[in-house]
């Protein structure tokens, strides 16, 4: 069998397994259930293998194959194809995508059980790996479109998964929106490159954009920017950023599948996948560049303050992402694709070991009210330490290398480009501090009562599930871990998941250490063949010497953590009231959300209650009466000349012939 | 005495038919006023026959006279009919249809 | 000496003299006991017999009386339409108060007095013959209307019908003096000749005439503002004969429109063709308005029969082949639409005390489908609405008017009876929909039937055949002329050849 | 075969009339699937190579008038017909598992409503689809006002007063449309012989003069129909009084009818009119895009919100065509497909939800899927379709409209892609006002019905093969379009980009 024939199978297996378990909602029990959708993936995850060994067969140069089924829409100049289209790059997205959700498959086994929504949890999963499976694959701009608006279904339907939540079908209803936002960039991008290059198939778009362009043309720097609010919008960087945080209301698997290890970093795949374009257009790369900066460091401030466990992993997350766009953006394509990889592998892992936490704690998602867990939960403190060393990038371990190897390529580039050097680090300094500050607050410290529970009787603490946001009473119908929870510790799936991951988190960086190997890069360079917006590449020594700073910062970063919240732990609270403005400004999260709110939603909604209220009585109402009006006065001044007397009908009589009279002799003279 | 004067004694008969149906009540005035107007038309008739010089003008004045005979037997009729249902010999009275 | 007798066409003036022979015969059955009852029978028969002479006569156009009368395919088809809005009279009038007071005999003798004269009008060819037989239209007409005497409202309408109509036809002989002191002729060909050869174009005289001529016959067709007689007229009188009164009086009247402005004034027509468009919209306007709102089903179709007379006159506008024959064929159409309400309105003015109030077709789709199904029929039509004889004669009518540029007209219709839909719509939710919110007024009671003078109620009126039958009879033909309309129109189109052809 | 398919409802209504009242309802089912039945054959006998008109059928129907009762299938209306006829199946299904009060007229209105609709689509002849868009609305007046809801007490209108409102404003349309007909035929046909057939005509050909006046008397029949903004003040009221499977193919398909008439007389008969006013139909077409997305956020009644929705989409329809090119043609006619197909299904899930809660204010209702998780489903299916989410049969039409708008008329398409983010938040905010949060206490939710069931899967299967395979749309309509937009590029500077390819 040829590659695309595996790749299609990838994309079949989820699918299958979405419909058969949806379908079968009420046949199938749990575990069947459970079964279907993590092996659906497996399989699918398998025949990513299959494809990439297909595609190692033949040369690094041909190593991209276009294949379709049917006719989609291709009429009028058109041509639409179902297609699909087999690349380094899109095999290797495919491998982390199949591969990471397999083991979140595993886990949510797991951790769902006791969920009433069990069935529709997996349905749901099952297509995002599906949705995200068609994304990454989509052999034009069209079909990449209908993937990209997929995953954003799914994570809509996840992230209001618990749909009695008013909070969580808020925060679902938001996702969606600004997504769709994302989505209507790309059409537009779609529409443009249409316009110019007549085609929406990724093979000839990019190979025709270098001939038909010139360096910087608008034309092709629109095409970039609209591409950019879709990548924007999707991996939530600044200014539609918003969605992630809120997202965390869906189950933490989702939190760790789509809003961390893949969904999240379509965005980067983007970016990487219409390289060519961004060749031709370095301005709107720089651009790209920038926004993936400053996200890492707004996001790095916020997550310094954030007390909510998952919302404060997911702005890490944004951060990350942060790291991966400048990386895209200013050339370092192999290494952007890395930090992508790795950064599935910890952060998946930390929202793993959080979800583990949560259950502990009874859906309580405060880290103020946690603590002790290092006792408590042995496995889950371990592996949740891995994911933090990684996501710290301390040395030798995953996120060590890959992170430093953006930075080193931006410092290879030089000129402006220091700039993401010195704030990248700058970053990576927080990153360090925020991360280790929940490992103390929540590992460290005085075991809080539910912990403390755990360790005595063993069992896992239990409330009546609240929403944390708001503190009603959640609806056990639809789903929440009933008396039963499962954590990390009782449950041999999410064990085997976690750990799997934080072997990964830890080693998964020796894949590619500068002068020894270049597994990745070596891999996907070919892919980035054609225009490329730098030909630089660091120096071994350069890569040496940052990965040392790189260590050194995130050694310093750690200390600091450990200084502020272990050392003295009223430190921070001091902190705090000799800052309180800017705690606040961080705690609001810079208010990005109440600026949305003033500058879009309401204008949004006055407008229609204007429609509604004046508009729509007055004018188009006002049409109709007003008309009506009309002739219900004419009719009355008729009825009131048809008064009954004989004898002035016999006046109207004659004064109309007296008038008709006049007329002709007027109009003969 | 050229034809004019015909028509305009013709026409002077004619507006005051038409004068008497507009100021008077009684359904018998009115009637006579139709008269008047109708004898207008026969004036003119005549007078213009004798001017285009063949008598069909006379003939028609002769048939209108018949007509008119039994307008008026009708309105005479009407006439009765409505003072056999003691209702007011008056046309202002007669307003039950209207709007 | 010798003695020229006059050739006289007697298969030519068959229809007349059967009319004549009928009538006379009716009045005398009608002395002698035995035969009171065979008034109605009579009457139709006669009415058949007519109707066979002057089928016989179709497509072979003559002149008879020295050029006073000329029966072709155009008088032939309006005689037709009038008689059998005749004939669904006398079904009508059958049990009748209205017959019974006035007595059978004299009552269907004037009815056919009145077919008599319109049969002469629609031949009419001369000014002597028009004026006589307008008048033997309308004075038994008069008499009809007043024939339910104990009910003031009939007796009503009659007074002011024979005032008002009077000063219309006084009017109108006046003007044909002038016309005739002009030409020096009575006849339509010879004013037609005589206008041409004085060169009187512009002479105020004709002008006039022209004028009075025009006023007197757009009387009779109750065209606004010389309407108001309608609809208290319609309201008064005995609801059969005001279903004659409305068709026939129309169908005649327009018959000698045509004849007298397009042949005898044809060669005016620049000065009467924008005079005559006016009062068309005129009508259009005020017949529709006026109808807005009335609670009384007969005004309301009196009223609507000024805005049809409006949309009728732009046949006689566009003074063309195209445009008497599309208004032959809506007169046909009109016809059947118009019988059909009527029918309706008499079996449930007998059978309800609402008389003719709209209160009395409340929920009649359920209380009785075979009345319900011919007044929405016939409403639907009168509105103009796809699949009946109505749309098929106003896109006859529209065809007409674009093709003599006289569009802006042709949009007037479409504008007329778009406020039109507002009242017979208004009908059709009261038989099939709950009430309206805005309450009938109920003040005055309704004329006919709550009034003290009331009919005695009839519960079986509804399924009478003399009722129904007519009814489904004019809606079937309505709808049956709606889907193939063909025949109507081959008819109708020969009306108009016969005039300009 | 075409006629077949078109008289079948109506035959099947006729003898429903004199069936039993309670297999009235089935008997009307038979019907609706004999229909779905004939279509289905002649798409899979369509020639979807052939840009011409298939299957015609064409004798005259009256002479006189150059009225010829001719009909044909091509690219523009094969699926439309279709669609006409799955909907119906549909919603007649739908009525039939529950009882109306005299069930033999409603579902004989059904049926007649269908014949009416399918008629306009046929028709070929310009005339025969003036008098199908008419007489469409005349069933729909029946059913809508007197089997619909009277909401006096939420201080709205009457069903009957209501419908009325609609009935007039849409005629206001349709008359001046018919007056605008017989202008184009007569000045076409130049004092020669005048016909209707639209394919003559458009041989003939008439002046920019005309077109320009002509072409707006048609816009407004089509605009009013649509509804699009300011023109559709008759929507809320009609949409609220509504009997929902009556609505649901009324706003499924009849809407349809008035782009679809753009497509078959405007472009094709005033093609320099069209080119001269394209960016005034723009205009309209993103006001009613913008302003019903904003009405549909804004309403918190349950039909009202799709009402308004369709108005939006029916925006983007618009200005599809006006696009004047091929693809946005294209996607315009697979638009109106597709939302026929999730129009339909929403009215009749809301009817469902209307059964379950008792109110149709999205306020008193959520957390339906809970205990109705299959209805669920299939709601969000639907209401996916609905905001046009990739990868739904509405999207590849959303995609071929925006993007010949985008070639076309750029800054137009930066605007109306603007409502696609609305219509995200108004097909969601439907869904999960419904189905999501918790519902008010006490509401109890019930999983649909298997019957019910059977209505709606079905419909939602269809929304899914689409999805899957819109090409089998686009596919056989584009030939069609491509020639009648050819027409147009004759008159316009050849198009850049369609000179590239």
């Amino acid at each position: 069998m040829t590659g695309t024939a595996w790749a299609w199978l990838v994309l079949l297996f989820p699918l299958l397994g979405s419909i058969v378990i949806a379908l079968g909602y009420r046949a199938l029990p749990r575990k069947a259930a459970g079964m279907i959708g993590t092996a659906a993936i497996g399989l699918s995850f398998a025949c990513g293998i299959a494809a990439l060994i297909g595609l190692l067969g033949d040369e690094p140069e041909a190593r991209h194959h276009a294949s379709s089924l049917w006719d989609y829409a291709s009429v009028a100049g058109l041509d639409i194809k179902l297609g699909i289209y087999l690349d380094q790059l899109s095999v290797f997205m495919v491998l982390v995508v199949t591969g990471v959700s397999t083991l979140i498959h595993l886990y949510s086994y797991g951790y769902m059980q006791s969920d009433q929504g069990y069935h529709r949890f997996f349905s749901y999963l099952n297509f995002f790996v599906f949705s995200m499976l068609l994304l990454v694959l989509a052999g034009n701009f069209v079909l990449l479109i209908v993937g990209w608006a997929f995953v954003g279904f799914a994570s809509y339907a996840l992230i209001s998964f618990w749909y009695r939540r008013e909070t969580a079908t808020r925060a679902g209803m938001k996702a969606f929106v600004i997504n769709v936002v994302g989505d209507i960039g790309l059409v537009l991008a779609a529409f443009l490159i249409f316009r110019e290059l007549g085609s929406f198939d990724y093979g000839e778009v990019f190979e025709k954009a270098p001939e038909v362009f010139t360096t910087n043309e608008w034309t092709i720097t629109a095409i970039c920017l609209l591409l950019l609010v879709g990548a924007f919008a999707k991996s939530a960087q600044l200014p539609l950023h918003t969605w992630l945080p809120d997202a965390m209301e869906g189950p933490t698997p989702v939190s760790s599948l789509i809003h961390a290890a893949t969904m999240v970093t379509a965005g980067v795949y983007l970016i990487a996948r219409t390289h060519v374009l961004f060749a031709l257009a370095p301005t709107a790369a720089d651009i790209a560049a920038f926004v993936g900066l400053a996200t890492l460091l707004v996001a790095a401030t916020i997550a310094l303050v954030v007390t909510d466990l998952k919302r404060a992993i997911a702005y890490s997350t944004m951060s990350q992402i942060g790291y991966m766009v400048v990386g895209v953006s200013i050339g370092a394509y192999g290494a952007g694709m890395f930090h992508l990889m790795t950064h599935a592998f910890f952060k998946a892992l930390l929202f793993m070991a959080a979800g583990s936490i949560i259950a502990a704690m009874a859906n309580e998602q405060n880290i103020d009210r946690m603590g002790g867990f290092a006792k408590a939960m042995r496995f889950t403190s371990i592996t949740m330490l891995c994911g933090a060393l990684a996501l710290a990038a301390f040395p030798l371990t995953s996120g060590f290398f890959s992170k430093d190897e953006i930075l080193a390529y931006a410092g290879a580039r030089g000129g402006m480009y220091l700039v993401f050097v010195v704030l990248g680090y700058f970053g990576a300094f927080l990153t360090a501090i925020y991360t280790f500050r929940l490992i103390f607050r929540v590992l460290g410290g005085e075991p809080c009562p539910e912990a403390r529970e755990l360790i005595e009787t063993g069992h896992v603490h239990h409330a009546e599930p609240r929403n944390p946001a708001t503190g009603e009473p959640e609806d056990t119908d639809v789903g929440f871990p009933g008396p039963e929870h499962h954590i990390a510790e009782h449950s041999a799936p999410m064990r085997v998941a976690m750990a799997v991951l934080a072997f990964l988190a830890l080693v998964g960086g020796l894949i590619q250490i500068p002068g020894v190997n270049n597994v990745v890069a070596d891999f996907l360079d070919p892919a980035f063949e054609g225009p490329v917006l730098a030909h630089v590449h660091p120096s071994i020594a350069w890569d040496w010497i940052g990965l040392a700073i790189g260590g050194a910062i995130s050694l310093l970063g750690i200390w600091a953590a450990h200084w502020l919240y272990v050392a003295n732990p009223e430190r921070p609270r001091a902190l705090e009231r000799r800052f309180q403005g800017l705690h606040d400004f961080l705690f609001r999260k810079w208010y990005f959300d109440e600026a949305i709110d003033f500058l879009v939603v309401r204008p949004a909604l006055a407008i229609g209650r204007f429609a509604n209220r004046v508009f729509e009585r007055f004018v188009v109402d006002g049409l109709v009466s007003g008309t009506e009006g009309t002739v219900r006065g004419t009719s009355g001044v008729v009825r009131a000349v048809q008064n009954g007397f004989v004898r002035s009908y016999a006046l109207l009589l004659i004064a109309g012939f007296a008038g008709l009279a006049l007329y002709f002799l007027l109009s003969a003279s | 005495m050229s034809i004019e004067w015909y028509i305009v004694l013709s026409s002077l008969l004619f507006a005051t038919g038409v004068l008497g149906i507009l100021l008077r009540r009684s359904p018998m005035v009115i009637l006579l006023c139709l008269e008047l107007m109708l004898n207008a038309g026969n004036l003119a008739l005549v007078a213009f026959s004798r001017m285009v010089g063949n008598e069909q003008g006379q003939v028609f004045a002769v048939i209108v006279m018949v007509i008119a005979a039994c307008e008026v037997v009708v309105g005479l009729g009407l006439i009765v009919a409505i003072f056999r249902r003691r209702l007011p010999l008056n046309v202002d009275d007669l307003r039950e249809l209207r709007g | 000496m010798n003695f020229h007798e006059p050739t006289i066409d007697y298969a030519g003036i068959s229809p007349l003299i059967a009319l004549t022979v009928g009538l006379c015969v009716i009045l005398l059955s009608a002395v002698f006991k035995p035969f009171r009852r065979t008034a109605p029978a009579l009457t139709l028969l006669t009415l058949g017999a007519t109707a066979g002479l002057l089928i016989w006569q179709w497509n072979d156009p003559k002149s008879l009386i020295t050029g006073a009368l000329r029966l072709d395919d155009l008088a032939i088809s309006i005689s037709l339409i009038a008689i059998l809005t005749a004939a669904f009279c006398v079904l009508l009038s059958i049990r009748e108060r209205a017959t019974e007071e006035a007595g059978s005999g004299e009552y269907h003798a004037l009815l056919l007095g009145s077919v008599l004269g319109m049969t002469l009008l629609a031949q009419s060819t001369n000014l002597v013959t028009f004026f006589v037989a307008l008048e033997t239209l309308s004075i038994p007409l008069y008499i009809l209307c007043a024939t339910n005497l104990r009910r003031e409202g009939s007796l009503e309408s009659g007074l002011k019908y024979l005032i008002v109509g009077s000063i219309g036809s006084a009017t109108l002989l006046y003007g044909m003096a002038f016309l005739y002191g002009g030409t020096g002729s009575t006849n339509f060909a010879g004013i037609a000749d005589g206008i041409a050869r004085n060169g009187l174009d512009g002479e105020p005289l004709i002008l006039i005439g022209i004028a009075m001529a025009a006023v007197g016959l757009a009387f009779k067709t109750s065209i606004a503002p010389f309407h108001q007689w309608t609809p208290d007229v319609y309201q008064g009188a005995p609801t059969p004969i005001t279903s004659f009164m409305a068709v026939a009086t129309k169908a005649a009247a327009f018959a000698v429109f045509l004849r007298f402005f397009d042949v005898a004034l044809g060669s005016q027509l620049d000065t009467w063709q924008p005079a005559l468009a006016a009062l068309a919209a005129i009508s259009i306007v005020v017949g529709n308005v006026g109808a807005l709102g009335q609670d009384s089903l007969k005004r309301l179709l009196g009223y609507s029969g000024v805005a049809q007379a409006g949309y009728m006159l732009g046949g006689v506008v566009v003074a063309s082949e195209q445009g008497t024959s599309s208004l032959v064929f809506y007169l046909a159409a009109y016809a059947f639409m118009n019988l059909a309400a009527f029918a309706v309105i008499v079996a449930r003015e007998r059978e309800t005390v609402f008389g003719d109030d709209i209160r009395a077709v409340r929920g009649l789709a359920a209380e009785r489908p075979a009345l319900a199904w011919p007044l929405t029929i016939s409403m639907l039509a009168l509105a103009g609405l796809p699949a009946t004889a109505g749309f098929i004669g106003k896109l006859y009518l529209i065809e007409a008017l674009v093709e003599g540029d006289y569009t802006w007209l042709a949009v007037f219709i479409a504008i007329g009876t778009m406020i039109s839909l507002a009242y017979y719509l208004r009908v059709v939710a009261a038989m099939w929909m709950r009430p309206e919110r805005e309450t009938l007024r109920s003040g005055t009671p309704a004329i006919a039937g709550a009034s003290p003078e009331a009919d005695p109620v009839d519960p079986e009126a509804g399924r009478r055949w003399y009722l129904v039958g007519p009814a489904v009879l004019a809606a079937a033909a309505t709808v049956f002329f709606g889907v193939i309309p063909q025949p109507l129109v081959d008819f109708a189109s020969h009306a108009g050849a016969s005039l300009f052809g | 075969m075409i006629n077949s398919l078109l008289w079948t409802p109506l035959a099947f209504g006729i003898v429903g009339l004199f069936l039993p009242k309670r297999a009235a309802g089935w008997w009307a089912v038979l019907g609706t699937v004999a229909t779905l039945g004939i279509a289905i054959a002649m798409v899979v006998g369509f020639d979807s190579g052939n840009s011409g008109l298939q299957y015609v059928e064409d004798t005259a129907w009256i002479a006189g008038l150059g009225v010829d009762y001719s009909l044909g299938l091509d690219g523009l209306n094969l699926f439309l017909v279709l669609l006409t006829a799955v909907l119906w199946t549909g919603g007649v299904a739908f009525a039939a598992f529950r009882d109306y009060e005299r069930p033999k007229t409603f579902f004989f209105l059904m049926l007649v409503a269908e014949t009416a609709t399918l008629g306009s689509f046929l028709a070929q002849d310009l005339l025969l689809f003036v008098l199908f868009f008419d007489f469409m609305l005349v069933p729909f007046y029946f059913l809508f006002g007197a089997w619909g809801h009277d909401r006096t007490a939420e201080g709205g209108p009457t069903a009957a007063g209501a419908t009325l409102k609609m009935i007039v404003y849409t005629l206001i349309g349709s008359l001046l449309m018919l007056v605008a007909a017989i202008a184009t035929a007569i000045i076409a046909a130049d004092g020669g012989h005048v016909t209707f057939s639209i394919q003559a005509l458009q041989e003939q050909g008439i002046g920019l003069g005309s077109q320009r006046w002509i072409f707006w008397f048609f816009a407004a029949a089509f605009l009013v129909k649509m509804p699009a903004f300011l023109l559709h003040g008759w929507m809320p009221d009609a949409y609220r009084a509504a009997p929902l499977p009556a609505l649901a193919v009324f706003s499924g398909v009849l809407a349809k009818v008035g782009a679809y008439g753009f497509l078959r007389v405007v472009l094709p008969l005033f093609p320099d009119a069209t080119v001269e006013f394209q960016e005034a139909i723009l205009v309209i077409a993103l006001a009613s895009i913008l302003y019903g997305s904003v009405m549909a956020f804004t309403q918190t009644n349950v039909r009202l919100i799709a009402g308004y929705s369709s108005v939006a989409q029916l925006g983007f329809i618009t200005a599809g065509i006006f696009a004047l090119r091929a693809d946005g043609a294209d996607g315009a006619i697979l638009q109106m497909v597709n939302h026929g197909l999730v129009v339909a299904p929403i009215f009749v899930i809301v009817a469902l939800l209307v059964e379950r809660t008792g109110t149709e204010d999205i306020r008193e209702m959520g957390g339906m899927a809970l205990r109705a998780p299959v209805l669920a489903a299939l709601f969000l299916i639907v209401a996916l379709a609905t905001l046009a989410m990739p990868g739904s049969a509405n999207f590849v039409g959303e995609f071929y409209i925006l993007n010949g708008l985008f070639q076309e008329k750029i800054v137009f398409a930066f605007i109306a892609i603007s409502g696609v983010a609305m219509s995200a938040y108004y097909a969601l905010r439907l869904y999960q006002g419904t189905m999501h949060n918790r519902g008010p206490e006490g509401l109890l939710s019930r999983e649909i019905g298997f019957r019910d069931a059977l209505v709606l899967a079905p419909l939602v299967l269809c929304i899914l093969a689409l999805s899957l395979y819109p090409q089998l749309i686009l596919k056989r309509t584009n030939p069609t379009v491509e020639r009648t937009v050819a027409g147009l590029t004759e008159h316009e500077a050849p198009n850049s980009q369609l000179a590239e390819k």
